[in-house]
């Protein structure tokens, strides 16, 4: 059964040094929050896994806590590049950052693997490209009934997976609609994990499209209204998209970048 | 021009995995115009979205409000695309050589120390592999058209004739490259990209020195329509309801 | 795009004698009445597949439309044996029937390969069983990552897979919602489809739970309302237990059977 | 007496995958008695179920009606099962040997042309595997207790210990077996069936006569509690229930 604890706490309980961490949302409920706690926190040395890297990852990379990236695509949706992640593959700033990159249904059927305590997924994928060489977590399996060669995936199994969602009941039955993305296959596949929630109600009504993650396979709910933004959560908010094109500028300057982290990370976290 | 090419590429009724950016425009641009049962596709999970504004990301919450059906990111993989039953894949890259083969990936001879960091693969390998045919959609010079990619993140027809097959890809590659000058089409029997219509006002000669290769020109070399003033008004009314995007 | 036609009319076209044909539906939603046009249109040599072979199945091969059957599980659920099935096994009345019989994970899998275009799935299944030195369709394959041999079944692609769902719009999307099971594994793994509805309506509302369908992944819809009968459609009908009951008796001696199957199926067709 | 002893195994708060019929029974019982917080979940997708009557089916409506969540089958089997996230699976069986395999498929020796053909596999040989410990719910007789199963459908503990981690199963198998006449769990060393309990009213000699091989009898052997006025009373309402399904 999910414990309903506050942010901070979900976090020092649930996210160590060196784990790795993925924090999932395919551009719809992205747990922002949950990031910027990792990074008040201050922790190090993690593994950030994630299909889209995109401004939060840019956060996080930026201020140091990550010593590898294992993503698919890593840009700013509908923007453009990723200025911390960039300054860190090309000139190690604020410190050097191993990439593994995968293809998204690579990294989906890893987290599918996961989910399903199985070691790998098959799938047709990656053949002819460059991808696989510089990777260990992609092979190829024979079919044993047709003799056809396949793609195989290592399986993904995070430490820790931290989403956000639009709802949970006092039980820790987590619900979220809209695009759900990769979501309840992050959850399954991790060790641990955290889901903040916009808001904790007495019973969760049902909503097409709704994907719920019962209490019992949840390791802890926080409740964090707008800990999506500048993401969204379908229902609750729209994406602040000033905000995605915005943080183009700000990100570009390490200078710029740090006083923005110090401003509306460190000291946000601190007067809360 | 480039949209409005893409957009007419769009046969009515089929199903076309959307990318952001270009891909999108051109899809919701011919489901504007001459296809209104296109459906449109998007790697978030949205089958059959309709769009009534352009969206900023493959996100945006339009896309899951007005799509037949939201499916996970694993299924929109493992269910739609890879068994092929999409029937277009628009890509977009950094780098392309004469074979169609694409970079997304890095700029530059060493992958861990690249001259530039590119966002990466996205869905562009499968979508590569496992359409029916795929759409290239890249502004044209000698930087991006370049003789070898320095990665090959999605695969056109690899090394030439027979490649895709060797590598069991079951799409059938690269059908189109639409450019800010004109058309490429692959050589039906060399696969090697040829130069088959220009957009009006271009010449071959600015095609042939926008390219980092020799490239092959079809004959005839024929022009292609200039926009409508329909397809124009509605290229513009939809990008108004983009919120500042780029176009 | 699927088109709208007339039952018999679907039947005629999608299900052809020899052909591989699937009938799904997990207790609820199960296609009673294309099942039963199928009978009247005396198909032959069906291979038919079917995780859960019910009431349904027990009268196509009763009926002596079937050669061979795929399966996970042959009962009446809560009620006890399949008489038509049993006699048929045992005395090929009235035709012999050759088995091929799988666990329920084994045969999800099969499906959810055939839907993703793939030869094989991968489960942790069989092992230590009986199961797999009676099919060619369950073998091991090695983990290329850990070296730990894992179970492979066969992909599934059924010539023809029929559903029943609630609805659909007249463009062919197709909605289901309640306990959806393998359906939509089952037509995606399909060559070809037919999903019989309750109605078809101007436009789908949007259901918590729902599946949906997209027309363009569907050959054919029928609308059939009360097609699932004795099984249910959740929000149009309940099951009718007192028929699952009944049928016991009906099904345990052959003339009774036939007697049932020309009344209740054969001449209700021409009477339709 | 059965179906009380089985749910009286049921902890609160854990998650138990349940078959129609006595242990569909035993388990809403359980939740209805000691165990409110036990999550059912049942192969036809839900997650979570609780029922206010006793389906008949594992597809019956109700039990979608107040689950949790209803996922898909093939998700109920391998997001759900196969990982190991189930901690008890309950069983029943045609056929039961002294380490726990069970036969639920053909009674016979000849596969092809069986003398009784059962109903098959279904869900049991993954629960079997998978399930942190499986309770298998079945009557006592030399016919069903037999020295050898005609079909091994699930496997308990094979022939012996060490079997299951040679064959790589997670599950931890049979920790009870629930008759008509009392309780066997497998001994610690051997892993062999070994009478533990008795219900009230029976004696060793009977179970002993009830089975076809030579039952190992624990010392000293207990005799389960009769069922509480409180555990007839709710059972007999759940039965009423289910619109006159078979107990």
């Amino acid at each position: 059964m999910a414990t309903l604890v506050p942010l901070a706490q979900a976090v020092a309980e649930l996210v160590r040094d060196g784990d790795v961490v993925a924090l999932e949302g395919f551009t719809h409920l992205i747990p922002f929050a949950a990031g910027h706690e990792i990074i008040r926190q201050r922790r190090q040395e993690l593994t950030l896994v994630r299909m889209t890297p995109d401004v939060i990852y840019d956060q996080l990379i930026g201020a140091g806590c990550a010593r590898r990236l294992v993503f698919s695509w890593g840009g700013n949706p509908g923007v453009g590049s990723l200025h911390r992640f960039r300054d860190a593959v090309q000139h190690s700033w604020p410190r050097p950052l191993e990439l593994e990159e995968h293809s998204h249904a690579g990294m989906a059927n890893r987290y599918v693997a996961g989910a399903s305590g199985l070691p790998f997924a098959v799938l047709r994928g990656y053949t002819g490209t460059d991808l696989p060489r510089h990777t260990a977590n992609v092979r190829s399996v024979d079919c044993p009934f047709t003799g056809e060669t396949l793609t195989a995936v290592a399986a993904l199994r995070p430490d820790v997976t931290v989403v956000h969602a639009q709802r949970a009941d006092r039980a820790g039955n987590v619900q979220l609609w809209g695009i759900t993305g990769v979501q309840k296959e992050a959850v399954l596949a991790a060790r641990r994990s955290l889901v903040t929630v916009e808001e904790v109600v007495p019973e969760l009504t049902p909503v097409p499209g709704q994907v719920v993650l019962p209490g019992w396979a949840v390791t802890a709910v926080a409740e964090v209204p707008g800990g999506a933004h500048p993401s969204y959560a379908q229902g609750y908010s729209v994406r602040d998209n000033d905000f995605y094109r915005a943080w183009d500028a700000v990100s570009r300057d390490r200078d710029t970048f740090r006083a923005w982290l110090d401003r509306h990370v460190h000291r946000a976290g601190a007067a809360a | 021009m480039m949209t409005v090419a893409a957009a007419r590429q769009l046969r009515d009724g089929i199903a076309c995995f959307v990318g952001i950016g270009l891909p999108s425009t051109a899809a919701n641009l011919a489901r504007a115009t001459h296809a209104p049962n296109l459906v449109l596709v998007y790697e978030s999970g949205c089958l059959g979205a309709k769009p009534d504004r352009l969206p900023l990301s493959i996100g945006d919450g339009v896309l899951a409000d007005t799509a037949d059906a939201v499916v996970s990111v694993p299924e929109v993989f493992n269910y739609w695309l890879q068994p092929g039953r999409i029937d277009v894949g628009f890509l977009g890259a950094a780098q392309l050589d004469r074979y169609g083969n694409l970079n997304t990936t890095v700029v530059g001879d060493d992958y861990a120390t690249p001259a530039v960091r590119l966002p990466g693969a996205g869905g562009a390998p499968e979508i590569a592999a496992s359409c029916r045919e795929v759409v290239v959609i890249v502004r044209q010079n000698p930087r991006t058209f370049t003789a070898r990619v320095d990665f090959v993140t999605s695969v056109g027809y690899g090394t030439g004739p027979g490649d895709r097959e060797r590598l069991g890809l079951r799409g059938g590659g690269p059908r189109l490259v639409i450019t800010d000058l004109g058309v490429l089409e692959p050589d039906p029997v060399s696969c090697e990209l040829t130069l088959t219509r220009l957009h009006p006002g271009v010449s071959r000669e600015q095609a042939r020195a926008a390219t980092g290769w020799d490239l092959a020109v079809a004959e005839p070399l024929t022009t292609n329509e200039p926009p409508t003033a329909d397809e124009l008004a509605v290229l513009r009314a939809l990008r108004a309801t983009a919120e500042g995007s780029r176009p």
